[in-house]
């Protein structure tokens, strides 16, 4: 399906960077005329990837982010959260519903589960060491572009 | 982003704005502050304010759960909307009857 | 000064994108809690070396706009605006006031006055055949970070 | 993005949102769509709802200032914000009488 627009961001993993990810994806799908839930649902997946590359994959050290995201004719939207972390022994595992590495910071396990839960589909490849790629996938209900 | 009010042993916390990881940390701090200084018998988390929320609202909530049962309290979550609630909702939080 | 937060962008050369940088330039200064008028004198200068790419360097072809902005600590904003289209034969003559060489789309020969006005510094890179990269630095009257 | 009225030989333009490259030529056929139909006496853009303007705002306000002389008519641009003014100010179309 023929691609209506695209963008790719980067920037580094301060905490401060979640909000700014997400103002920068509901911009990017403002031309679909989205309603608030489609929105709503993409702006918290998004947020749960970025965290995570924040939280999980760079640790206490900083790092670079990518984001790039596809806009289709047919409503579809990718967005791709990449970094250059630590990455995930067992990806599996690691979606499963309340897992977490890090309880101690309050993490409650969820972030995958969300992603899920509010997106048509979600990829995640990642390897140790090199770090760690969530392909998110949503459908908007949209009219005409 | 948060104000508190202290009466009849009842802390409210009302939050204001987004919920991520970035504020959670904030919140979390404010709260457990006013908490440890009061020692209040109910935490009031009122979410009426809050215009986003991801799973980070989780941990937040189920960490203040764990205060004051550490406290000797109890906590409640009012205020929730829609789109909160289906996070809340993922997360086992209702069987802990604090959501209202 | 120290760098508090960066970040890169990119998008293809389509009109709509000039409201979309416009927002994640918006999003992106938000953190320095800038006044109504810092904003839209940033967003207004951006708005117009994004234009120019889209108008001018790529004009009925399409074609890459990179964007990289850097926050410093001290408040100065800078952000760089590039394409790699057909480039300027003479900036200084470019820059003159109500100079355009696209009237028939009723372009007013401002965007440059408007960027210099609107911004504490702008440097314009330029090679024929080659592209064009804006830089605009603003400082932003902040308390803190 | 506009709306269009047209009384006692007056054509008023009421510009909604934001004026840019984009916008402009979507306003400009609008515009011009009208002011053909109706060969106004006057055409009145009003800016009141004008949340941003880049210069693309200064061309589409002299392009329909040449196609009012062409139609034997007069221009008139109103409520402008500061913002906007600034912008105005820069090109010169003070000198033509347009702005109230
Ligand atoms: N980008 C990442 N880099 C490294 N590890 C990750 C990344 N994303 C997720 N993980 C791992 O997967 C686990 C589950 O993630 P998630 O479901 O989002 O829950 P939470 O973020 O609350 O821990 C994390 O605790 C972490 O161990
Ligand atoms: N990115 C660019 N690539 C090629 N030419 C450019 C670019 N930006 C500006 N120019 C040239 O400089 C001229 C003046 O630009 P400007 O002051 O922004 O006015 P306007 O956009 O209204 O023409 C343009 O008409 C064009 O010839």
């Amino acid at each position: 399906m023929k691609i209506i627009n695209e963008m790719k961001l980067s920037f580094p993993s301060n905490s401060k960077n979640e909000a700014f990810a997400r103002s920068v994806i509901t911009a990017f799908v403002l031309s679909l005329d989205p309603t608030v839930s489609e929105l709503s649902d993409l702006k918290t997946a998004v947020s749960e990837a970025v965290t995570n590359s924040i939280v999980h994959g760079y640790r206490r050290t900083e790092g670079m982010i990518y984001i790039s995201a596809k806009l289709r004719a047919d409503g579809r939207v990718t967005v791709k959260i990449r970094d250059k972390g630590c990455g995930i022994e067992d990806v599996q595992k690691a979606m499963e519903p309340l897992f977490t590495t890090a309880p101690e910071e309050e993490r409650a396990g969820l972030g995958f589960a969300v992603m899920q839960s509010f997106c048509d589909k979600v990829k995640v490849k990642s390897q140790p060491q090199k770090g760690t790629t969530v392909t998110l996938e949503k459908f908007f209900d949209h009219v005409d572009c | 982003m948060i104000k508190t009010e202290y009466k009849n042993h009842i802390l409210t916390a009302y939050i204001d704005g987004e919920i991520d990881h970035d504020s959670a940390a904030k919140i979390r701090a404010r709260i457990d502050g006013a908490a440890q200084s009061v020692k209040p018998r109910v935490l009031c988390m009122d979410f009426s304010g809050v215009s986003f929320m991801d799973s980070s609202g989780v941990g937040l909530v189920m960490g203040r759960y764990r205060q004051m049962k550490l406290l000797g309290g109890a906590l409640r979550v009012i205020n929730v909307s829609d789109s909160v609630y289906k996070i809340f909702a993922m997360s086992g939080l209702e069987g802990l009857g604090v959501l209202q």
